[in-house]
């Protein structure tokens, strides 16, 4: 119960799309959402598959909770093979698509082939067909959204869709939905556009039911609501000042990486911080900050919706911009701020409503440009390959420019949308780009947090903070405080993280309501609600099953075991100041014992009594 | 006080409530002609649907209703009115006298002279006889002609198709519905009820009516078992000829519901009453137009002087499971703007006319959430603003538009 | 000794008037403790949940215990995460 | 004395809870397409507006019904349908100027609120307190009520 045990398999090659009956089997072993989609993947595709080939399939992906009223149950995923990390991609994404899906009656959608021709997915309910997009092709996604509704004339349409940035082979573009909210990580919009599918519009008026037990989903629901309302983060922190806050928490405790994570500070981290949105600005008295925004069934409300000063010169002359839209959060705020040197508010919203336009990773797409500009410093590029264009560090109008050329795939935006790893080898320094696998870090220096370091080396999906956010430990003291300069109990704390994160990332929940629930909240709300024992310990076991097949995944697509390590710079250029001065990342304290608490060899390779553990 | 109201439909039984809430002591009397009970014309369908009991489409539920509110129902049709004397002839001799009288007799079926059109086969479909007789004659695999596609051919239309007959549809016009839409939304309802089965011939007369069936003007054949007939309706005036009061189309009133005579007044069907849009009188055959005059006749009746701001025509139809409506001016006016959106493959289509930055008219086929802001924003004369240009560029945003002009956002 | 007091978010309402974006400086007697500093500017001390001195963690124990020193930088925040 | 919904916009997050919440009170799923309550989001504002019926004294819904199926709930004052007597003739739905009679395809008669008989889902499922249930009097709501009625009566 609660899945609606319906799958959409759309074949892109033929322009069929046929129904058939969920896994339940598999979803009793893998939940739902990231897990499950994981699942279809691994058994699908061919790991070695080039990621941007016919082979390749991309899966839209609902949790038993999305679209019911578990607080945040709105989460989707897309989950495929990245071409960005050649590994498993699975990026999540709130807004209110997710649940849409779900009131159309579908667990999840799973697109194969290409198509010939550029299509889209419309999705009434049971009633699903591919149509021609020749005319979104080559529009940015706040422009395809506004097309498909008049189309449709259904304002309340909901629009999954990619931008300029994916049509032209940004490696790290975005499946971006409901105008604001993005599937963001690891290239999952590239993979859609080189299936020329342009966008999923969805309209589901069936509802969500199929609950095991409403009176007790329902308790558990509302006890669950309670205890985030009640909680000071959740309930307080969270809505206040969203993610944001964490800009001056970060910079103070000494792990904020700055100017393409040379540093550890940055002079210019409260210009751009949660509490500066909030002020008031000098030439309107308007703050950047409008209101806060929950997604579907959110009742913390993180979201920013927010302004760029229209005397600003990014947008001076474009009233287009002048609206509101989303942004900032504290990873795009960073990446586009702090990583680059940028001080400039207004700049980096701008550019931030450009990443959410045209589907590019702000995270991974900031980060890049924060190695061009080192790149540049360094003389491995010059104003010729950037076609006049001045990459130093801190400049604003260099950030924004940029933005415009890569969300267009223009001149040199087009070696911005390589990314990081591509980018520093295409011009010779591969030491200067700061990722794990291919992927981009954000905004945490594993220097000053330990735990992260170690996370990051062994994320499955490349550098990222979601998959085993142990600062929620190291930092903020949530559930306990731990030393973040300290390693030890880090591989046991980053296993838990990661466990626990896959299993909420599979259960159609938002992973922050963990700031004040533990698994004891969430796992009566998903037993009330799904067919099957979901205790904790079952939830945890789980996440650890997903953990272990996607590793799993990746190993089959050419990974090795030394992949799980961080960039020299983070191994053997001590921090220069604040707390964490003088230290590196100690990964090879962490990373042994890691393997051991995983259950895997000394080289990183999952045992035959791990896979048996797990039947994978 | 006597008051007396010639009529039995909506626009009488709302006036007649509605005196009784104004007055306690009054003597209230409803006279009319058909045997049962007040019913509703609007539910007729729903009955040929098998959705209701003919009890089902009676205005008031409980059997008591009126004699509760201590208003007095008679059957009986009137065959004059004296309105020098205060007095109503009756068709069976007797009479009545009245201090203010409401004229609500309503409307009935027109019937264009086509040869057979009085044959026994043929049926208007108007009152609960008339749904007898369809339910009746109308069986499932039955083959019946509707010979007319206005709003109310198109609303028996889809409670035949219901009933599972083999049907078949003429329309005179170009199109259906001619006049409640335009032709994108009239061909997109044709297409529709043809991919549903039925035949739909437009812009074609019907020459002659026979036993057999019906033969169109290019000679083309439909075998029926039964033939519908629902092209148009006249105000029921005929009874008021020598009684001084003057009738165009129907029984002219102002906007105090009065007619040229004395304590005479009309409402309803019957009434050519002020059109909201255009300024003009018209007679505006629908049931809320029906209601509205009741009430406000009502209230100039016992002495307050409500003006009335004139009906807005409207229409929202269910065609075998396709919504459309229409609002106003859907035909816009000389110098307004125009924003539309025509998607027939996805059976939608949404039409705003503008004059200045007010609406105007609307239709819209396919639309189901919130329809009735349609109404609201051309009835309360809202300025749109900037969100005029909103809507000329996009017309879907119309429940933003409407929130941000009329309610505290 | 004199004590740089940082404070952010929610607490942003208890720096004096006129005070720069998120800081306010003062003088301590020496020996005196985080907790001192945040009395001394009315910071209830159970929102008072992240308190670092120079970016380092003090725990509860050491708010009360831990002299501060001349030139400290204190800076607190209430419950707060990110992500 | 008579309790109203109140509604106040700018506390609202478009979060949908007061929709699932209606929805499962009345249909027993999580559907806000049959909520009796909407969020309307105003993006380039960056604003939400929660909107739903306020229960008007004449209520226009009511008088246009040919079938009287809507009632009045004695205890709230709330504008009922009665589905026993409903036919879906969709009248209702446009001749509510407001727009908050909504036809459903599904059952084939027409929503509406009905103030779940006192105690409105949709209040009690707000986190934010941007929908809430109290004294009418109190809300303001009889003059916006009387406002919005005024401006859109048949007489001037």
């Amino acid at each position: 119960m609660a899945w609606t045990r319906k799958i959409l398999r759309v074949d892109l090659n033929n322009g069929t799309c046929t129904a058939e009956a969920l896994n339940m089997a598999w979803a009793k072993d893998y939940l739902g959402q990231r897990g499950l989609a994981t699942k279809y993947l691994s058994e699908e595709v061919d790991p070695k598959c080039d990621a941007l080939g016919p082979d390749n399939k991309l899966i839209m992906t609902t949790g038993p909770l999305t679209g019911t009223m578990a607080s945040t149950g709105g989460r989707y995923s897309v989950v495929t093979k990245s071409p960005l990390t050649g590994l498993v991609a699975c990026s999540n994404s709130g807004g209110f698509i997710g649940a849409e899906m779900k009131n159309a009656g579908w667990d999840m959608i799973i697109f194969e082939g290409k198509s010939a021709q550029p299509v889209y997915l419309y999705v009434e309910n049971d009633t699903a067909e591919l149509r021609p997009a020749d005319d979104l092709w080559g529009k940015s996604v706040w422009e395809a959204d506004e097309l498909l509704h008049k189309k449709h004339q259904d304002p309340l349409l909901r629009v999954a869709c990619i931008g300029r940035a994916a049509e032209q082979g940004c490696l790290y573009s975005a499946v971006v939905n409901d105008l604001h909210r993005a599937a963001g990580r690891s290239g999952v919009g590239t993979v859609m556009a080189s299936k020329n599918l342009k966008a999923v519009a969805i309209r589901g008026t069936k509802g969500v039911g199929n609950i095991r037990d409403p009176q007790g989903f329902m308790a558990a629901v509302n006890a669950g609501k309670q205890v985030l309302a009640d909680n000071a983060v959740t309930g307080q922190g969270l809505p206040t000042y969203g993610t944001q806050v964490l800009m001056n928490v970060i910079n103070g405790i000494g792990a904020m990486p700055t100017r393409n994570m040379r540093e550890v500070q940055f002079d210019g981290a409260s210009k751009i911080s949660g509490e500066a949105m909030h002020e008031p600005r000098k030439s309107d008295g308007k703050p950047n900050l409008t209101t806060n925004a929950g997604c579907f069934g959110c009742t913390i409300a993180c979201g920013r919706i927010s302004t760029v000063d229209r005397g600003h010169f990014s947008v001076e002359n474009k009233p287009e911009y002048w609206g509101n839209s989303g942004g900032l959060e504290y990873e795009a705020a960073w990446a586009l701020g702090s990583d680059t040197g940028v001080d400039d508010l207004d700049a980096i919203t701008y550019v931030n409503f450009l990443c959410n336009e045209d589907g590019m990773d702000p995270i991974s797409f900031g980060a890049t440009v924060a190695a061009a500009m080192e790149l540049f410093q360094e003389g491995a590029i010059t104003t010729e390959h950037t076609g006049g264009i001045d990459l130093s560090f801190d400049r604003a109008d260099t950030l924004v420019k940029l933005a415009e050329l890569t969300a267009k795939g223009e001149g040199f935006g087009k070696d911005i949308g390589l990314g990081s790893k591509r980018l520093c080898e295409k011009y010779g320094r591969p030491e200067l780009s700061m990722t794990v696998k291919s992927q981009e870090f954000p905004a945490y220096d594993p220097r000053g947090i330990q735990g992260m370091g170690l996370a990051y080396a062994t994320s499955n999906r490349g550098a990222c903070h979601l998959r085993g956010y142990t600062v929620a430990s190291e930092v903020l003291g949530i559930p306990v405080k731990t030393d973040p300069l300290a390693t030890e109990g880090k591989a046991e704390l980053v296993k838990a993280f990661q466990d626990a994160t896959a299993a909420v990332d599979s259960s159609g929940l938002c992973v922050f309501t963990t700031f004040a629930w533990s698994m004891e909240n969430i796992a009566p709300q998903v037993d009330a609600a799904c067919d099957g024992d979901w205790s904790v310990d079952k939830m945890l076991e789980v996440g650890e099953r997903i953990w272990n097949l996607e590793r799993d995944f990746n190993m089959r697509a050419g990974m090795t075991a030394d992949q799980d390590t961080l960039p020299k710079r983070l191994l053997k250029d001590a921090a220069t100041v604040g707390p964490a001065k003088g230290r590196v990342n100690d990964l090879d304290k962490m990373l042994p014992e890691y393997y051991a608490l995983r259950g895997w060899t000394a080289d990183g390779q999952i045992t035959p009594e791990t896979r048996t553990r797990f039947r994978l | 006080m006597q008051y007396l109201i010639i009529g039995a439909g909506p626009a009488g039984v709302t006036a007649a409530e509605t005196l009784r809430r104004l007055d306690a002591d009054a003597t209230i009397r409803i006279i009319g002609d058909e045997p049962e009970p007040p019913y509703s014309r609007m539910a007729i369908p729903y009955l040929l649907m098998d959705n209701i009991a003919e009890q089902g489409t009676h205005l008031r539920e409980h059997g008591n209703h009126f004699a509760d509110l201590r208003i007095d129902v008679t059957r009986g049709r009137v065959e004059q009115v004296d309105a020098a004397g205060h007095r109503v002839r009756l068709q069976d001799g007797g009479s009545l006298s009245y201090d203010s009288l409401l004229i609500a007799t309503g409307s009935s079926p027109v019937h264009p002279p086509i040869p057979g059109i009085d044959g026994p086969n043929v049926t208007s479909c108007w009152t609960l006889a008339d749904a007898r007789r369809i339910l009746a004659g109308a069986r499932s695999g039955s083959r019946v002609v509707l010979i007319g596609a206005g709003f109310i051919g198109s609303i028996v239309l889809e409670a035949l198709a219901q009933r599972g007959v083999q049907l078949s549809v003429v329309e005179q016009g170009e199109r259906m519905v001619p006049r409640m839409m335009g032709p994108e939304a009239g061909g997109m309802l044709k297409r529709w009820c043809e991919s549903k089965g039925v035949s739909v011939y437009t812009g074609i007369g019907v020459s002659s009516i026979d036993a057999g069936g019906v033969t169109l003007a290019d000679d083309t054949r439909l075998e029926a078992d039964l033939v519908i007939t629902a092209t148009g309706v006249k105000s029921n005036v005929g009874f008021l000829e020598g009684s001084g009061v003057k009738v165009d189309q129907g029984v002219l009133i102002d906007r105090h519901f009065r007619t040229n005579v004395a304590d005479v007044y009309a409402a309803g069907d019957v009434a050519q009453g002020l059109d909201f849009s255009t300024g003009d009188y018209a007679v505006h055959a629908i049931q809320p137009t029906a209601t509205d005059h009741g009430h406000i006749a009502a209230l100039n009746m016992s002495g307050q002087a409500a003006e009335y701001e004139g009906s807005l025509n409207m229409n929202v139809l269910d065609t075998l499971g396709l919504l459309s409506c229409s609002f106003g001016r859907w035909d816009g006016v000389a110098g307004g703007e125009h924003a539309e959106l025509y998607a027939p493959d996805d059976w939608r289509y949404l039409s705003l006319q503008f004059d200045g930055d007010r609406l105007v008219g609307a239709n819209a086929v396919g639309l189901s959430q919130h329809v009735g802001i349609l109404r609201g924003l051309i009835q309360r004369r809202t300025p749109l603003g900037e969100w005029k240009e909103r809507l000329m560029r996009d017309p879907t945003r119309l429940m933003e538009a409407y929130l941000a002009t009329t309610q505290v956002i | 000794m004199r004590i740089r007091l940082e404070l952010y978010a929610s607490l942003m309402g208890y720096l004096p008037a006129g005070s720069d974006r998120h800081a306010s400086t003062c003088d301590l007697p020496d020996g005196s403790t985080a907790h001192v500093l945040l009395d001394r500017y009315g910071v209830p001390r159970d929102k008072a949940h992240l308190v670092l001195r120079n970016g380092v963690f003090l725990h509860q124990e050491q708010r009360d215990a831990q002299p501060l020193a001349d030139g400290d930088v204190i800076a607190v925040w209430p419950p707060v995460a990110g992500g | 004395m008579q309790r109203a919904l109140h509604i106040d916009p700018k506390k609202c997050t478009g979060c949908l809870q007061c929709e699932m919440a209606c929805s499962y009170e009345k249909d027993g799923v999580f559907n806000p397409s049959k909520s009796r309550i909407k969020v309307f989001t105003f993006h380039h504002e960056g604003r939400f507006a929660p909107y739903t019926c306020t229960q008007c004294a004449e209520a226009w819904c009511q008088k246009a019904c040919p079938v009287e199926a809507i009632q009045i709930d004695a205890a709230t004052g709330a504008k009922v349908i009665v589905d026993a007597r409903c036919v879906g003739c969709k009248v209702c739905t446009i001749a509510c100027p407001f727009g908050t009679v909504n036809y459903n395809s599904v059952t084939g008669k027409v929503i509406k609120c009905d103030l779940c008989g006192g105690d409105p889902a949709c209040a009690s499922a707000c986190p934010t307190a941007a929908i809430t249930y109290v004294d009418a009097d109190w809300t303001g709501i009889d003059k916006m009520r009387a406002y919005a009625e005024q401006s859109l009566a048949g007489t001037a």
